[in-house]
């Protein structure tokens, strides 16, 4: 099992030190699953793409699931959708990271009310790391909830939450 | 190079240590270097940046990828089967690791200095099929089990004008030791075999025309031996998610992704050697020239690096080039077109030699 | 044999042509533009997060009604006659108290067709777009400027105000009825 | 003891284990990858012979050609997603009663044969002499089985060959 899972006592020098590096590794290889699902995937493709290039993150696009760390949710899931979501989602392994990208990932979006074919809201189903707000959102947008998740996995910890 | 050593200090583990570890390090260095030059070769043909967060220029980029992977969860399915799952990867590194015992860096540091290193090369990379045949089927998953019977069949169907450029090779040269065809093409570039080789004389000119298209032959079918774009089917990710590594994650993917460049490496090493005079220096060695014995090793494994990794070079610039062709038109391209040039090109340079 | 030769000469070729284009990219300077240090200048009528000038609303409504998703929420309370609201910058007299003004940006779809209607152009876009957050509700935003205290305290007081009212004109209505019914009641 | 023995006891209990395994396991795709580690260990036992020519024929042909299309074999006939292909033993006494005999016959021909034992001199590289012996002495043999290899490649082509009707 992944080293998150284990857990040390609060105030070890080596752990915190050796913790900073593994949350840099972490932070800067972040890949993510080649997967979209509507108009906010044409926006995460422009942001890999020449102009935006997620690369620089060190981001590419890894198409198994068990080789990925994140996936971004890119549009609308519908109740179909949500089911193959959760399974690629479980077959990613620990540690990994979501980014729901756009309204209708963060909450159904346009559907929200009578939709009666999209879920409200990609968090129903597995737990989010970062809401990006935008319909779709910006690819700076994107990158901007990158740099979020970034920070949020700086801040993790080995140690035993006191 | 086990000589230095043991001359150096006396034992014969020691020494025997330190010859195998060195091309284990050279491999991890391909495979960090590797990856980080393919990222940024891809980004600058796409006239973008490519990773520049981590270190300095991006140069830390592999690490991070290295240190992400020791972290991740060694996820594996139910109904994988175990014990070939574990193993396939080990025998694939094992494979593409086995290459560099007969690669001559230079002329002090070769592992192994064995009469049949060419053949030994070619026979070795059969591990490496065997492993990713293991891994596909062990795999437990159609995508793998497809990807790792294409892979399979490509790599033993681009063997054969492989075999055929290296056999015309052999009987132009005479030798199947890699430091020697190294040494039959020391001094200057016009002496390398792509240029015809050291004799002078007309037998010289004819030669290089044949020279160059087995050359072209051979680097077409190294590139598809070592699951290279555009030869990548078996990891098409449109039919096949990721081939025959699609179910593994964390360290044991990170094998085969070792073993991935240190295949590269091993065959533009092997392709510099038959054509481009491995580790000679093309100009002299400034060592001969100021009159210092010591340096012209270093000077060489310098060259044999450099030419190791143009060809490297050349492979991404083809990947970032070229479409994935279609599997009808990858065998087309081997028994149709390389086989039959092949065994001309055989031919023709075994009538010229014989002039 | 013709056409075998052709292809050959053909399939060389066109990898040579490829390779030429592709390794006159590697010296074409980069496109890239580096996000969180170089910003890309947005067009000028740029529609992203919304922003609503508290000061300016009158509570009319008509933005939430407008709204295609109902992502706006908005209550109000009635002055009572006591009360001074001031005025809004274009002159426009305020008659709500603005208790709650939340507009959800997890569902807003930044169509700007809630700033159309609005008489006082008190909601209107503004240009930024990064706000992203680690939890769903922050997405939420709260316009109204009064406390949760102050908001409870208006609606108590316009109750109070109502009953003061029905009360008022409960009198008034019983007390004038049997002088002269068929006066209207001016109320 | 030395590292020359170490080295050839290795090998051989890699080749025995494995072969053993190759025999008794019921899965054929262990068979088959136990195979590869037999070839591996006779190859092994090959180059502490200095022959290490043969060595390489060795993993060139078996691990190389007929492994892999073995295992092709295998994986292309029926069920080749399913981990359990297995196989039964049948005729078990028979056929260790011929393999004991096969084996007694082989044995004795070891010990009875007059080997030369005196120290030869062991050759830099045994390719130039395995050349030349099959171009003078073996000239025949070798041709002929350059012919049964090519009747075995047009019948083989004459099989696979689509029929127009």
């Amino acid at each position: 099992m992944g080293l998150l899972d284990k857990e040390f006592s609060d105030g070890n020098i080596v752990v915190a030190n050796v913790e900073d590096l593994l949350n840099w590794a972490r932070l800067s290889s972040v890949w993510q699953l080649g997967f979209g699902l509507a108009c906010c995937a044409i926006e995460m493709m422009a942001t890999s793409a020449s102009h935006y290039d997620f690369d620089r993150f060190g981001l590419i696009p890894r198409n198994t699931p068990r080789q990925a760390d994140a996936i971004i949710i890119s549009g609308t899931v519908t109740l179909k959708m949500a089911i193959r979501i959760k399974r690629l989602y479980e077959q990613i392994p620990d540690p990994k990271y979501i980014i729901s990208m756009g309204s209708c990932a963060n909450c159904g979006g346009p559907y929200w009310e009578h939709g009666y074919h999209v879920l409200k809201g990609v968090d129903r189903i597995i737990p989010v790391d970062v809401y990006v707000p935008g319909c779709p959102p910006r690819p700076e947008a994107l990158l901007e909830g990158l740099l979020k998740l970034q920070e949020k996995i700086r801040n993790e910890s080995l140690r035993k939450k006191s | 190079m086990y000589q230095y050593f043991y001359e150096l200090t006396g034992s014969v583990i020691i020494s025997t240590l330190i010859t195998a570890v060195f091309p284990l390090v050279n491999v991890l260095l391909v495979a960090l270097l590797g990856v980080y030059l393919e990222r940024k070769v891809s980004a600058w043909m796409q006239d973008r940046v490519g990773p520049n967060r981590a270190g300095p220029f991006g140069l830390f980029q592999t690490v991070a990828d290295f240190i992400k992977m020791l972290q991740k969860e060694d996820a594996t399915a139910l109904d994988i089967d175990k014990k070939l799952y574990n193993i396939a990867p080990v025998l694939v590194f094992a494979g593409s690791f086995a290459v560099y015992a007969v690669i001559p860096f230079s002329s002090k540091l070769i592992g192994s200095e064995i009469e049949v290193g060419l053949f030994y090369a070619l026979a070795v990379s059969s591990f490496v099929v065997a492993g990713i045949l293991m891994a596909g089927w062990s795999s437990n998953n159609k995508y793998s089990l497809l990807g790792a019977m294409r892979s399979a069949a490509q790599i033993v169907s681009y063997e054969i004008p492989t075999a055929l450029v290296v056999l015309a090779m052999v009987m132009f040269l005479g030798t199947l030791s890699l430091s020697k065809i190294s040494e039959m093409q020391t001094a200057y570039f016009w002496n390398w075999n792509i240029l015809g080789g050291a004799e002078f004389g007309l037998v010289k000119f004819l030669l290089i025309p044949f020279m160059v298209v087995g050359f072209v032959i051979i680097f077409i079918s190294t590139l598809a031996e070592v699951n290279r774009t555009p030869f990548d089917i078996p990891e098409a990710e449109s039919e096949l998610v990721a081939g025959y590594f699609t179910e593994y994650c964390g360290m044991k993917w990170a094998m085969f992704m070792l073993s991935e460049y240190g295949n590269m490496f091993a065959v533009s090493a092997i392709v510099s050697i038959l054509f481009f005079g491995g580790y000679q220096s093309p100009f002299g060695y400034l060592g001969n020239t100021l009159g210092i014995e010591w340096l012209i090793p270093y000077e060489q494994a310098f060259w044999f690096i450099l030419k190791g990794w143009f060809f490297i070079f050349v492979q991404m610039w083809l990947r970032w080039t070229l479409p994935r062709l279609r599997v009808d038109q990858l065998m087309t391209v081997c028994w149709k077109y390389l086989i039959p040039y092949a065994f001309v090109n055989l031919i023709i340079i075994g009538i010229i030699t014989l002039l | 044999m013709k056409e075998y030769l052709k292809n050959t000469w053909l399939g060389i070729y066109t990898v040579l042509v490829g390779m030429k284009i592709t390794f006159k990219h590697l010296f074409t300077p980069a496109v890239t533009i580096q996000y969180p240090e170089v910003k890309l200048k947005l067009p000028e009528r740029e529609r992203n997060r919304l922003y609503v000038n508290i000061d300016d609303c009158i509570g009319c409504d008509q933005c939430s009604r407008a709204c295609p998703v109902s992502c706006i929420d908005i209550e109000t309370v009635k002055s009572i006659p006591g009360e001074d609201l001031g005025t809004t910058s274009n002159g426009k007299k305020k008659a709500f108290w603005v208790t709650n003004f939340t507009i959800d940006f997890a569902k807003c779809c930044y169509c700007q067709l809630c700033v159309f209607p609005c008489p006082t152009e008190c909601i209107y876009m503004t240009d930024v777009f990064e706000f992203s957050t680690y939890e769903r509700n922050d997405l939420v935003y709260q316009f109204s400027n009064l406390t949760k205290e102050e908001a409870e305290q208006k609606k108590i007081n316009f109750a109070n105000f109502q009953a003061e009212k029905e009360k008022q004109k409960a009198a008034a209505a019983t007390a004038p009825k049997t002088e002269n019914p068929s006066q209207p009641n001016t109320n | 003891m030395n590292y020359y023995d170490i080295l050839f006891y290795l090998f051989a209990i890699i080749t025995l284990v494995s072969a053993g395994f190759v025999v008794t396991t019921r899965n054929v795709i262990y068979s088959a990858f136990f195979l590869l580690f037999t070839f591996f260990g006779v190859a092994g036992i090959y180059v502490l012979l200095a022959a290490d020519f043969i060595a390489v024929v060795q993993i060139m042909v078996y691990v190389g050609g007929i492994l892999i299309l073995l295992l092709f074999g295998v994986m292309l006939t029926n069920k080749i997603t399913n981990v359990d292909i297995r196989t039964g033993t049948g005729n078990l006494l028979p056929a260790s009663i011929a393999v004991g005999l096969l084996m007694g016959a082989l044995v004795s021909v070891m010990i009875y044969t007059g080997w030369k034992v005196q120290p030869g001199e062991v050759p830099d590289t045994s390719i130039k002499q395995l050349g030349a012996l099959l171009i003078t002495d073996y000239l025949l043999i070798f041709e002929l089985l350059g012919i049964l290899l090519l009747i075995a490649l047009i019948g083989a082509a004459s099989i696979a060959r689509r029929d127009k009707e």
